[in-house]
């Protein structure tokens, strides 16, 4: 079959050689050929997500790449649905994006490690997205983080260096935590396999160890995913470092630790119950937290930056409950998420003297704080309205209303600041507008989801993969 | 002592004494092999022609981990690099003449040790992750010695290649054999220096790759970055 | 007990002791130095465990390149911890 | 047992310096320890009472200990040193910017923080 080109591991493949060729792009052309190289190597990579996708829509249960030849659970293999590699698509799209405008940015040098760090960060996520096994997750993981602290220590500024240390130093106790979960479930299970591991367990059900192990995950995966008590990295991080890293923080690193809990929480521990209420509330809890924090911020990207915390904690939420409607509410959050702020951080790059946005980029911004606070045309609308529903239906109250509340105090900040924000006349670098407006017009077409009659199959088809037969 | 400090090693104790009691109660220590561990130690000589299976492990079972750590390794010199950049040191300040020569005879040994231990990577305990570090080693030993500039542009090259050469023998095997890192090479007779196939090829190149990798990143902390 | 079990005993109370020391001084030098030790005895303990290729890894990276990358940014940043 | 035990004596040590102490370097020597002792947690979790190491020997069959956490701590030492690395390279330049690795007074000359941050650039 024709579809079978469509094999992960030929990208992965070739975006490895492509960056470890760098230093010989560098030398044969400079930084231009090294920029030039990337781009093209983003937009095959995009194209090549979808056709993946395309080819995860034939698959219920999602399909099965074998690496090396071996079988499972003996080699590794990767586990291909199509939330991942949807998600996988939106990263190497953002990616795109990011480089386009990093091309407007002269202080970042050396400009090849830099592009080459870009890509790294793309490829450790899309890694994440779509790997089947538990080790290699893990890898993946320090990937995307070692990725994470170069571009985020890459400006050599105070804010940053300042930023930086935070960060690298919560990721490392989180990779020592992950390390010694993979121990206890290695040791219990004896296996490394998504699939098999899940299967394993069910004959013995969650042991003291087992519990340890989630917990240890859970802090694991807690550093990038943004979870409260270890998100407080991030406003930093997001405050300083360039916007589009940001825009790849958003759509890659975050939402892939995010993913990585989906996997472990929902696919192989299959959602214990015992455990169900604490992490609903660590969830809600960072919600809160979150837009607390936001409504008094004076800074924009600051402001920007809790929002974001918000959104990660209600997809933590989301994901934990682990029903039908609850992953798909945290689907099309994760979507609205890359959607919305990715652009408004965008445009935070470039705002002007007196605080307003330039005026290449009104509809953009306006689409964005839309998105931003999920109003009705925009997918976010419809993941809260599932996330709502999942929350009644499984009768969390209390947790539905304070969702509820804090979602007003969200949609008060983000008027004010679109109001601060818009009318400005100031004018923007046309490559520098171009990320932006191309990011609107993906969000502009995902409206007119809802419409085709096959949205809710697919959507449908995103979540089987993760559905425990036994939680409904 | 402080609160803060009483606090935290009493969190200390009970996170040892809860997560040691958990391990010892279910996976007690010297405990019989799992399901994977049997599979590969009964299969490993006969699937992969090599007699270490750890190295059968690392390089072609769990081959993409170590692509993927290379990859890692890769990370920490670019990220080294961009927040530590390399400026030319003009001064060249000469070492004791004790050192000097007691390096110029090290240094080859050193590099010999290295290479044997790489290329038997696959019948004896060793490999490329070790020879590289072994290697990296050699080169500190020159660094520190401040005898000699290191040209870490060739580090960067070699670096290139032989993670090139990695990735490319993946993607071949898709085509070979329908499968990343599928080992489309005769693997000869067990116990022979020429055989497995695709892995003693593949662990050299991670060699030659490791050991580049850690000599920049290395040399890059020593005196990478402009001083104010 | 035998004489070998009785050494690791040892060693491994040694090494735990190491790292409080390490844990307490504030004197970074002899902290890095410390866990330098520390990975040295780890790995003599991975060659008990009968993994020699890990042992040798750990020797290598662990004891050698981490501890020269340690004493470089105590080089660059200053020796003393204070307070 | 006493392995376990040493191992995460290790990794709580670690714990113990990066929750208690403020010099940045100090944290990521406590981080480094506490990787050496994962990486032996591991190790542990493989081993088999009377096994020899995962090495085919001529003419000898004895039973070996379990290659899969070996092969895993292989890589997890190279990360180690990776991000150790990265991370001791990030303190170089936060010593350049604020003239010391101590974390509570980079924090005071960080002033303003959440509240005074207005500038909008």
């Amino acid at each position: 079959m024709t579809l079978k080109i469509f094999d992960p591991m030929l990208m992965i493949g070739i975006s490895l050689a492509v960056v470890f060729l760098m230093p010989i792009w560098k030398t044969l052309g400079g930084k231009k050929l090294a920029w030039l190289v990337s781009v093209l190597l983003y937009a095959f990579n995009t194209l090549f997500m979808i056709g993946v996708s395309y080819r995860a829509l034939l698959y219920p249960e999602g399909f099965v790449v074998k690496i090396g030849g071996f079988n499972p659970p003996f080699g590794i293999v990767l586990h291909v649905t199509l939330w991942g590699s949807i998600l996988a698509t939106f990263v190497w799209f953002v990616a795109f994006l990011s480089i386009l405008y990093a091309s407007t940015r002269y202080d970042a040098e050396p400009a090849d490690v830099y592009y080459a760090l870009l890509t790294l960060i793309a490829l450790g996520s899309s890694g994440m997205f779509l790997t089947g096994d538990i080790f290699n997750l893990f890898v993946f993981t320090e990937i995307t983080a070692l990725a994470a602290f170069g571009l985020s220590g890459f400006m050599k500024k105070k804010g940053t260096s300042f930023a930086t240390i935070k960060y690298v130093i919560m990721a490392e106790v989180a990779s020592a935590f992950l390390l010694v979960a993979i121990a206890l479930l290695y040791g219990k299970l004896g296996t490394l396999n998504m699939i098999d591991a899940a299967a394993t367990l069910k004959g013995i059900g969650m042991t003291g160890a087992m519990v340890l192990s989630v917990l240890f995950f859970l802090i694991g995966y807690g550093v990038e995913a943004e979870i409260f008590p270890l998100n407080l990295w991030a406003p930093d991080v997001y405050r300083y470092v360039p916007e589009e890293v940001i825009a790849l923080f958003i759509s890659g690193s975050s939402k892939a630790a995010a993913f990585a809990w989906l996997r472990m929480w929902v696919m192989v521990f299959g959602v214990p119950q015992k455990l169900l209420d604490t992490m609903l509330w660590i969830g809600v809890i960072t919600f809160i937290f979150a837009e607390t924090m936001a409504y008094s911020q004076k800074n924009f990207r600051r402001a920007l930056g809790y929002a974001s915390l918000g959104q990660a904690g209600l997809v933590f939420t989301a994901i934990s409950l682990g029903t039908d409607l609850s992953l798909k509410a945290a689907f099309l959050l994760m979507l609205n998420h890359i959607l919305s702020e990715a652009v408004l951080f965008y445009i935070a790059g470039n705002l002007s003297e007196d605080g307003t946005a330039p005026i290449g980029v009104k509809l953009p911004l306006i689409f964005g704080f839309l998105g931003a606070v999920s109003m009705p045309p925009f997918i976010g609308f419809w993941g809260k309205i599932f996330l709502f529903m999942a929350l009644a239906k499984t009768g969390h109250i209390a947790m539905f209303v304070l969702i509820a509340l804090f979602s007003i105090v969200e949609v008060a900040y983000m008027y004010r600041w679109f109001v601060k924000l818009y009318g400005g006349t100031s004018q923007m670098d046309l490559t520098r507008s171009l990320s932006p407006v191309l990011l609107t017009l993906v969000s502009f077409i995902m409206w007119f989801m809802p419409l085709v009659p096959q949205a809710v199959n697919i959507l449908d088809m995103v979540v089987k993969p993760f559905l425990q037969k036994g939680v409904m | 002592m402080r609160l803060k400090h009483i606090l935290a090693w009493t969190f200390v104790i009970l996170f040892v004494a809860v997560v040691a009691y958990s391990f010892s109660a279910e996976v007690p220590f010297g405990h019989d092999l799992t399901k994977l561990a049997k599979y590969y130690v009964d299969n490993t000589a006969r699937e992969t022609g090599i007699p270490n299976f750890v190295t059968a492990i690392v390089v072609s079972y769990r081959g993409f981990d170590t692509l993927g750590e290379v990859t890692v390794l890769l990370l920490a010199t670019l990220g080294v690099i961009g927040i530590l950049p390399w400026e030319k040191h003009e001064k060249v300040k000469k070492a004791h003449p004790v050192l000097l020569w007691g390096i110029r005879i090290v240094f080859p040994i050193i590099l010999l040790v290295g290479a044997y231990i790489v290329i038997h990577g696959h019948l004896t305990p060793g490999g490329g992750f070790q020879a590289g570090a072994v290697v990296a080693s050699a080169f500190l030993l020159y660094l520190v010695s401040l005898s000699v500039h290191l040209d870490l542009d060739n580090f960067a090259y070699t670096e290139a290649i032989a993670g090139t050469g990695f990735a490319l023998i993946g993607v071949a095997g898709i085509f070979a054999g329908g499968a990343f890192l599928y080992n489309f090479m005769p693997k000869g007779n067990l116990f022979d220096l020429f055989s497995g196939g695709i892995i003693p090829i593949v662990y050299i190149l991670i060699g030659l790759k490791v050991s580049s990798e850690l000599t920049e990143v290395v040399s890059h902390m020593m005196k990478g970055g402009a001083e104010q | 007990m035998t004489v070998v079990s009785f050494l690791i005993y040892v060693l491994m109370a040694l090494m735990v002791i190491m790292a409080i020391i390490a844990a307490e001084t504030k004197n970074l030098l002899s902290a890095a130095i410390f866990s330098g030790f520390i990975s040295l005895v780890v790995s003599m303990l991975f060659v008990y465990l009968q993994a020699p290729d890990v042992a040798m890894a750990e020797a290598a990276i662990g004891a050698a390149l981490s501890l020269a990358i340690i004493l470089f940014a105590i080089k660059r940043t200053g020796e003393v911890e204070e307070k | 047992m006493m392995f376990y035990i040493a191992a995460l004596s290790l990794i709580g040590v670690g714990l113990y310096i990066v929750l208690t102490k403020k010099n940045l370097v100090k944290v990521l020597i406590g981080i480094s320890i506490a990787d050496s002792g994962v990486n032996l947690l591991l190790i542990s979790v493989g081993y088999k009472n009377g096994g020899t190491a995962p090495i085919l020997v001529k003419g000898l069959n004895k039973p070996m200990v379990d290659p899969v956490p070996q092969a895993l701590v292989l890589t997890a030492i190279v990360i180690g040193v990776a991000t150790l690395a990265l991370a001791m390279a990030v303190v170089i330049d936060v010593k350049r910017h604020f003239g010391t690795v101590e974390l509570d007074k980079i924090i005071k000359m960080m002033r303003g923080g959440d509240k005074g941050d207005t500038e909008n650039i």
